[in-house]
């Protein structure tokens, strides 16, 4: 693992399992439930190791802005998992009083403010927390996560083209999960996304987002070259193959929850999951990356996760305990007056 | 007439449409098996609405009949440069010499967990700009029928309403290209007590408020479907005022400037001699669309709304 | 009291705003020497209107006030997917965590020779879009005294609407930070005979009519200057409505849905019984704005349409 | 003049010097005449080989969309200088009755449908014109004149990835002049524009506008690939030094209308203008490399501009002659039922 320690790797590993066993609480609640979970939803499965590679760059006081794929980046973050899943079930226990929902799950204490699910809606926002921290004279620095499909909105180019001009410390990542809402063929667009960034005078970079080691490295770097004050920088982090178990706008868990032991053995896996647990999962490869080098067994791992479980679970108690708000607070803060 | 779903009304409108009309081509949206049948006249756009709605108003004026599906209505907020600078005035700059057939078709309304970027109404800012005409069916059959025309005859710019909650609502649709023109309200149900103006997912909503009313204050309200905002059918808006002397508007966009508040406006200017009792208007409060099932549900105007509504006014 | 015009007391009001306030930046404008004093807090941005406009609200989120300047109102439409669907909805959705201080300043309305692209009067989008406040001076002063609020103390998105024919209108304005408040109507000329409801350009068209009204029909009209429509001085329009029962209401917005068809509405609803005649509404027919001086002349809301207006109703 | 003949020389130059006469009369609309044209304007002097060398290589049938600076378009294709100023001053008699104006000069008959004055409006008609074409199975293809200010739209963006993608044939003639609205200086938006397009996918070049040879060459490469289906092409085409005359949205005439002979001998022309006529102004080049190159001596040159101001000064009146349109007709045509 390079130059983390052993407690941070630890510490890193752990916050992906959170991601991963909340997510899968996400999906129990939209089929598990009758009326719970309605709408669509978007989860981060497979893609672990971006968010929380790149948020262990990050220090307190830094802006992050996300999409609607934004619970992981949340959990990431430092987010807690009851009000992340309160809030997902629209309750009052969650980040925003359930009134944000899946969407839209924000937690300002964390400097995630207000989250956008309008395709690339939130990257001019984060450029503008980059402004506001370089007017004010900070060192504060923002980061947008969105996805490959928002690089072909405007509202991404116009954000990344004033960003180079005004030399603002706002970090793109570009998560390409090999989904842009099923609109279009992998690979269509022609050159590749890093093309686009470097065309516009940002310092860019394709990263392995299958390892969680590369996602540290590079976010490290790129957060150095923001606070030293020389201008945005484009990740395009690759997240491997698409999970399989995405389907449209809500998901299906193949075989359950994800069983620590498949990582490590494929075999023992559910068919459709195999190739991807080999290839692209990222938190299977860091269990085996792992274990392989010594750093934490099979066993130190799937204690971990023991404890990620049953915290996960106190968190989803939480939030299923918690009510919904009083219907007539939907009047309420429109205005700050 | 056959039964079946809004969706698979739609649906096999768009089948007959690409059936008929060679000029007709399909930009985004997700077609099932016509994905095959039309293959080369359907494009799947990358996420870029500005961009792939302004092409669609490109091709339409120079020869080609674009329905263009958006999805969620607020997905073409990305696209409103388009729409409201370039295709609802290029005929009219062009001193009429240009047409513009292409129809723009969003998912609108409260739905369900939506929250406040994926319930989005803005039916008042395509009637506000002149140049572009507004479907709002209520029904299979008129979903149907308006798509037909919108796509086969019309020459102008079409924004074509879905409200989500109206998808699986099943209702008789009469065979064939049945096409409902535009401009042309319909009673849905006669009364003499009250006007209940609706559009929309608000029109079975108003009927059942409807049958309620009869059945338990004898009030005997009529429901008037307008089917298309733009054209309006002025004259029936107008005559059914002169019957009852009592209207309420039942819409489901947000109350200020609304469609509530034109109908109420016009009423109130061209009818007003015929009122008895002032003009209710049931609508979306001021607010944004919470995502809290609790919170989304008490913001969105419902039968009991309307039942409420016309119990004040027929008071 | 000193003497300016319209568009000297905004650049003064912008000056105060730079000198009291180390939170405001200004972003896009010709703001002249303002340039070199302020020169750090003073970005020129490309023509990305949606880019730095949301970059204007992440800004407001954290920290700081911006204060955009698109110039002519239809360039807004470029920015609408960050006015529409983040800088009105953050504080919502945040159930009141988040602030949003931005001021969008925009130039609207028929100006001579702005054709159908340079004369947008998109108030009634903004209007119908709850969490957004709309200020609409008619003066040098209120000019001034509603940019010092927007920019000094409001807490949430404001669109600031000047119209371009305003810009050299003079009038006195106050020394030093005379704030006006949001939401206080101003009763420009008392009458007991009609009340007209004005906004903007139509005020001083509005006290032009008034004054030929009362010189040639002894009709006492009593002109209401709303200053800002969100939030809306509500009191002051049913009293005014309570005083005289006639109602015109002249506002510069194409008809349809527009600021005259919610105030039409409003009236209707709660001042129903009051009222002695049809509520007229003077507003642009609807129409795109044509670019030809005798076609644009024709479609301009003016003084004439008023007085027409308020001798039928005051029939 | 490479492979231009003799005529087709003689007949370019003419067109550049009819747009060179209309400019210079609108601005004597603007100036010598109370009330005639009070709004902003813009010119097309000094950039006329670009507009006369792209539409030198279209054939009839041929889309064009142009913007705010459309005259110049205008003419070059075919335009008659008589209903372009009367459309100019509002007036019956131009290609819209009056109803467009300056801003939205067009000519339906001539391929040039609609025009925006929205910066970077008309990117995405144009290529929406080439789908058309292409769905059509015509030869067609459709041309796109827009400045440099609009790369920096999401507009122009969006429509050059689509048109990449669905491989459309639609030329993109970004017309680089050193202006973009006053707002930015030159320069300041990092690397070279066409690397926009480049990393898109799409076939770019840099082209010397100063030169109609050049803009002829790389237009007619250009029209080729477009007409054999081989995707959309962008040409930056670098227009020289902005023409002095130039000021916000309006325009002064230095030394009033120019003299052809100052294209031979710039120290007698206005010192504001000498650079330009040395450097930039493609009029001023091609006439010195006509008498240069034998092809075309200063007397001829001097006698085909008296044509051309003749025939601009009947187009003028023509224009002033025309009624404007009656003010009821302001309600027609909003819509086509
Ligand atoms: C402006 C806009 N257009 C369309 C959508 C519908 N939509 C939601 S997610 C999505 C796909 C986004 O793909 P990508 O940006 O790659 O993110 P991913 O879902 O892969 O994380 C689409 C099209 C939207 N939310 N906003
Ligand atoms: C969307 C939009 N924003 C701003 C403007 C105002 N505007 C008119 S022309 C112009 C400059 C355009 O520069 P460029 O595209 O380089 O064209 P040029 O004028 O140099 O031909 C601007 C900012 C506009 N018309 N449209
Ligand atoms: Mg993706
Ligand atoms: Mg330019």
């Amino acid at each position: 693992m390079g130059e983390l320690s052993l407690e941070t790797t630890k510490a890193l590993l752990r916050r992906m399992l959170l991601i991963r066993r909340a997510e899968e609480q996400v999906i129990h609640f939209a089929t598990d439930y009758k009326e719970l979970l309605t709408g669509h939803y978007h989860v981060y499965i497979g893609q672990e190791a971006t968010g929380v590679g790149v948020c262990h760059a990050l220090q307190p006081g830094d802006y992050l802005f996300t999409t609607h794929r934004n619970h992981g980046h949340v959990i990431a973050r430092g987010g807690e998992s009851g009000p992340v899943l309160a809030e997902i079930i629209g309750r009052v226990g969650g980040y925003n009083r359930g009134r944000g929902g899946t969407f839209h799950v924000s937690a300002p204490h964390l400097g995630i403010l207000h989250t956008s699910a309008i395709v690339a809606g939130c990257v001019p926002l984060a450029a503008g927390a980059a402004l506001s921290a370089q007017q004010r004279g900070t060192s504060q620095i923002s980061v947008a996560f969105f996805g490959e499909g928002a690089m072909d909105e405007g509202a991404s180019y116009e954000a990344l083209s004033i960003a180079a001009l005004w030399t603002l410390p706002v970090l793109f990542v570009c998560e390409t999960n090999g989904m842009a809402g099923g609109r279009r063929e992998k690979g269509e667009s022609g050159p590749r996304l890093v093309d686009r960034a470097l065309a516009l005078g940002i310092t860019a970079e394709v990263v392995d987002g299958t390892r969680l080691a590369a996602v540290c490295d590079a976010a490290g770097r790129a957060v150095e070259r923001l606070r030293a004050g020389s201008g945005p920088v484009f990740l395009q982090v690759q997240t491997g193959n698409t999970w399989p178990g995405h389907s449209g706008g809500r998901a299906v868990l193949q075989g359950g929850d994800f069983d620590l032991t498949w990582a490590y053995d494929a075999a023992a896996a559910p068919q459709e999951l195999r190739e991807w647990i080999e290839t692209s999962d990222s938190v299977s490869i860091l269990l085996r990356d792992l274990d392989r080098s010594g750093v934490l067994s099979r066993a130190a791992a799937i204690e971990l996760d023991r404890e990620v479980r049953a915290e996960t679970q106190a968190a989803a108690k939480m939030a299923l305990e918690s009510p919904y708000p009083s219907p007539e607070g939907a009047l309420q803060h429109v205005f700050g007056r | 007439m056959p039964e079946m779903s809004y969706a698979e009304a739609l649906s096999q409108a768009l089948v007959e449409i690409m059936e008929q009309e060679p000029r007709a081509v399909l930009i985004g949206g997700a077609f099932g098996p016509l994905g095959k049948r039309f293959a080369n006249r359907i494009k799947q756009p990358p996420i870029a609405e500005l961009g792939y709605c302004g092409i669609a108003v490109g091709a339409a004026m120079t020869g080609l009949r674009p329905i263009v599906s958006l999805g969620t209505a607020s997905f073409i907020y990305e696209a409103l440069p388009q729409v409201l600078n370039e295709a609802s005035v290029a005929r009219y700059g062009s001193a009429g010499q240009l047409s513009v057939p292409v129809v723009f078709h969003v998912r609108v309304g409260i739905r369900g967990a939506g929250a406040m970027q994926h319930s989005a109404a803005p039916q008042p800012i395509f009637w506000n700009t002149p140049g572009l005409q507004i479907a709002v069916p209520s029904s299979p059959a008129d979903a149907k029928g308006l798509m037909l025309t919108a796509a086969l005859r019309s020459q102008d710019p079409t924004i074509f309403i879905d409200h989500t909650r109206l998808h699986r609502l099943r209702g008789p649709v009469p065979d064939g290209p049945t096409e409902v023109p535009f401009g042309v309200a319909q009673v849905k149900r006669e009364g003499k007590d009250v006007t209940v103006l609706a559009t929309s997912v608000m029109v079975p909503r108003a009927l059942e408020a409807a049958e309620q009313l009869a059945r338990e204050d004898g009030i005997a309200a009529e429901v008037v479907d307008l089917r298309t905002l733009v054209p309006l059918d002025k004259a029936a808006v107008l005559a059914s005022v002169a019957k009852t002397g009592r209207v309420l508007i039942a819409d489901e966009t947000q109350k200020s400037c609304g469609v509530g508040a034109e109908l109420a406006a016009l009423i109130c200017e061209e009818a007003f001699f015929h009122l008895k009792a002032p003009v209710r208007r049931v609508a979306i409060p001021d607010v944004p669309i919470p995502y809290s099932k609790s919170e989304e549900d008490y913001v969105t105007p419902g039968s009991h709304h309307i039942m409420a509504g016309v119990r004040e006014i027929c008071r």
